[in-house]
């Protein structure tokens, strides 16, 4: 499969390259550990926020990086957690001694390289709190599992906090909102085909003309569920469904947050038709959509799919949400 | 006969464990694309070369020191769930081995032992969610059974529990790591952290034997 | 091929209906003759600026309406340029007495119906000024062609005489800063993959493994050549070298500004690769890249492939540039 | 004898361009993917349903308003190069037209001239450019011809014209429209635009004929 590549191997550092060249003003990329600062950084006596995850799905999170949002990202190889040496190394060039938060997507590999580098860098005097991102809910959340995966709501979070953190919130207050953010948020996910991996320039799994993968997560690993190709608002639905269902009884209500964000291959015009839906949808259970974000802003690589998020919004985070931010991806208010 | 692990001995094995890797990076990465991300046999691939790298630029003088500089260089450069999971075995197995100039079977009964509550503390995983765990566990209690008979056969049982262990456990559910989301579907499918754990072990293994 | 659609014939409305319903303190949609208008629309004293032509090039046009760009959007059917009635009405909409500037691409159906409504509206004393987009340096500009097609300047075209109109600037002024982007501008694309036709289930053209559509159109229109499949830098250059030989001897010089645009199924690694090495090679060039935007502005559906666009700066498009902006899909200073 | 076209005849003319265009609309966009993109058929077909649907709900009393509503229809429906081409074509028959309560074969051949020259003004296009303006040429230029045999001989000229008009072009390379982009390559291809005016043609001769 032909790609926009120079090479497999080269496809993460010519990017990095490729966006530092381009934002000159607003970050700065450092290499051997491999990380993304803004070029502000550290922010005397504000927290830092710092994320970050396997390559592939961009503009998440090195996208995100930027005053109002994260301090910076570790990008690993494609699909592959960044390694502890990266995560300490980015805490260490932004963290203006008022703490640093972490957020970290639920996967095994994020989960236990954050923990490492919070371990040397307590042992350092360096204070992190790390919030964990689990809003997948395709998967069970059961000692089964590895618990729910982060998805679309990783966003969110980094939006909110690296927003109170910009305000001059204290390292518990950020954490505390981030967290805040997770509980009030689920996500879900669906996909026509998978992304081509670089190295091997296959799909990472394949799906017969009439099936698509439910409840897929984003890093080519296969869905919960085979099912048959429907319509798109018919995939919405069911969606939707899946979410709001798992709200407690009367978690969901009053004002949310709608995000939906194409995996990769989804036009435009295809992220238009399922915000419609979507839309319509929680204004017939007597929901208002105060804010939403549509676009392709969490990807892997790609794939043909979206993934759907709700997160029920209280004042606070909805003027977190709104307050300013400059990054490659997200930009307003300045 | 090879009844003490060396300083040299054990970077000899590691630079095999970095030639099967290599070899069968391929396949670890394809098992992996099915119930996984596909990144296991680059991952490895990856680490273990910078490891390997790293012994021949820093010659190590104690086992403790090889174990160290393989467990530092993997958390260094392979990132997911096994440069976590491998960096802090050898990070752990390093300490056990302090300041030794050799490990005799006592040593290394202890030293795999101390490696595998590393992977359990890290990955927050028992035996029987279906992980590179099992595998270790598996090799670590047949060891500690059989180091009366001296190292090569401590080796040789932790290398045979390996590859029947991995063998064991491909029709469970997995219960922990990427191949967990699938669920039911996890099942019938070879562990990829599993199967380069067995090949690890089979290194030492063929270490003993030559 | 599976596609996020309910039927082929209702991509473009429901489309449109999802973007009225997450934007609605920014636009309103009109049915019959179809259109997206600002919402603060007609703005008094205010010159308008109205774009358009066939869907499938989303954000184009429709993610620019909103204040400091396009006052108006009339999207056609999939790749088929919208009507004079949808023009003439849009016009209508928006135009506050001060002139409309209509922004066309070089495409003969686009011409003849923005055309077709200039007439009608002229004859109605509505006073309209049209700027000619025509960058595509893939199209020799002879008696032998409909001349140039317009591609990536459209979107630079778009913000300039937005920001002139939104700061007061006359019918005859923005017009003028329009055609002066188009003549200081030239671009280029190339396609790994033609994008899939709704209607049809099926890529618009096919490409063989080890081929790809140099010089290529955004509206499945296969290129002028068909060439061997090259790692991206080697395109990149032979884009950069036909787009910088197609500028007069000393126009070429100073600040530029660099416009990658993914057509449709580039990732954003893949993106930033490119603009990796269009910088590089502006900069072994001895110009300065002042400005940039990279990412998915101009699409052609799914197409796998990238446009690049130069414009020469001046101190003028720089501050227009620069110019506060906020719609759907571009958005800063607000 | 069909030696004068009604506001009636018109109608039925157009409702069979219609179902012809219905007809061969895969015919056409496949044209059109080949040298342009990929939308003639639907374009045509979407606009000739629309007009058709008009011509039933508000029944015209003269062929020129008959044209008109067509070519109104066509205008708002259509979009592209064909709906502005087409659109305009039969708005200029329309003015030609006039009030007049029928067609003969002197007003038929001015009716024909002004619509061509429309196109012409239209497209910025002139013969020998490969677009569906050589077959409204060679049409309207035979008509002219054969203007003095009455209304049929008339109709059957041009639409022999069309057709020979339509095939001559295929090896041209096309200089306006889409098709031009593609310079060299667009010759050996047939023109969409010109497929559909042959067709159109041939439905006033099928129209004489009967
Ligand atoms: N929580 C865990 N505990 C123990 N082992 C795990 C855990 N998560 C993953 N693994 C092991 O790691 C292997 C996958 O490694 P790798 O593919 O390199 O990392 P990643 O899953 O981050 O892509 C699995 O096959 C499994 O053996
Ligand atoms: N400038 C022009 N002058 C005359 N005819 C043209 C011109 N441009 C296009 N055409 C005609 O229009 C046809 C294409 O129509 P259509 O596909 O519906 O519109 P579009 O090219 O906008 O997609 C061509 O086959 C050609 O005959
Ligand atoms: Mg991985
Ligand atoms: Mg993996
Ligand atoms: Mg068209
Ligand atoms: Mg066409």
């Amino acid at each position: 499969m032909k790609r926009l590549y120079n090479s497999p191997d080269t496809v993460v550092s010519e990017a990095l390259e490729g966006i530092a060249l381009t934002h000159p003003e607003l970050l700065r990329v450092a290499h051997d550990p491999t990380y993304l600062a803004r070029v502000d950084a550290p922010v005397a006596g504000r927290v830092a926020v710092v994320s970050g995850g396997g390559s592939g799905h961009e503009p998440m999170h090195v996208g995100f990086v930027g005053p109002g949002m994260l301090s910076a990202a570790c990008p690993g190889e494609l699909f592959t957690s960044p390694t502890a040496d990266q995560v300490e190394a980015a805490v260490r060039a932004v963290d203006a001694g008022a703490g640093t938060v972490l957020v970290v997507k639920n996967y095994s590999g994020d989960v236990m390289n954050f923990e490492m580098a919070a371990e040397l860098l307590a042992a350092d005097g360096v204070a992190t709190e790390t919030v964990l991102v689990a809003d997948d809910v395709a998967v069970e959340d059961s000692t089964y599992t590895s618990g729910r995966r982060g998805v679309g709501a990783t966003v969110l979070v980094e939006k909110v906090c690296g927003a109170a953190a910009e305000r001059g919130d204290s390292l518990a207050q950020v954490a505390e909102l981030g967290r805040r953010v997770c509980a009030r948020s689920r996500s879900l996910g669906f996909a026509l085909s998978a992304g081509t991996v670089p190295a091997t320039g296959r799909r990472s799994f394949e799906l017969p003309d009439d099936e698509i993968e439910f409840g897929v997560g984003i890093h080519g690993e296969p869905g919960r569920e085979r099912r048959p190709m429907q319509p798109v608002d018919a995939l919405v639905d069911r969606a939707m469904a899946a979410i709001c269902a798992d709200f407690g009884a009367d978690e969901l209500a009053g004002d949310v947050l709608l995000f939906v964000t194409g995996l990769g291959s989804a036009t435009p015009l295809e992220c238009s038709i399922v915000a419609r839906r979507a839309v319509q949808d929680l204004d017939r259970r007597g929901l208002r959509v105060a804010r939403n974000l549509v676009g392709s802003y969490m990807t892997s690589l790609d794939m043909l799919g979206v993934s759907l998020t709700v997160l029920v919004l209280d004042e606070q985070l909805a003027e977190l949400w709104d307050a300013p931010v400059r990054t490659a991806a997200l930009r307003w208010g300045r | 006969m090879a009844d003490r692990l060396s300083a040299t001995d054990l970077t000899a094995v590691f630079a095999d464990f970095q030639r099967a890797v290599e070899r069968d990076r391929d396949l670890l990465t394809e098992l992996d694309t099915a119930v996984g991300d596909g990144d296991h046999g680059t991952n490895l691939d990856r680490g273990m070369r910078a490891a390997v790298e790293a012994l021949a630029a820093i010659p190590q003088d104690t086992p403790g020191g090889v174990f160290n500089l393989v467990g530092r260089r993997l958390v260094s450069t392979v990132g997911g769930a096994s440069g976590a999971l491998y960096g802090t075995a050898f990070l752990r197995a390093a300490r056990a081995a302090g300041a030794a100039e050799a490990l005799d079977a006592a040593t290394c009964t202890a030293v795999l032992r101390d490696a595998t509550t590393g992977i359990a503390e890290r990955g927050k995983c028992a035996t029987g969610d279906k992980t590179m765990y099992d595998v270790w566990m598996a090799a670590s209690t047949a060891a500690a059974a059989a180091a009366g008979d001296g190292l090569p056969a401590l080796l040789a049982a932790a290398s045979t529990a390996a590859g029947a262990a991995e063998q064991e456990m491909v029709p469970w559910q997995a219960r922990r790591g990427r191949a967990s989301y699938l669920g039911e579907r996890s099942k019938d499918h070879r562990d990829p952290g599993a199967v380069s754990s067995r090949l690890l072990f089979g290194c030492f293994a063929a270490w003993a034997d030559a």
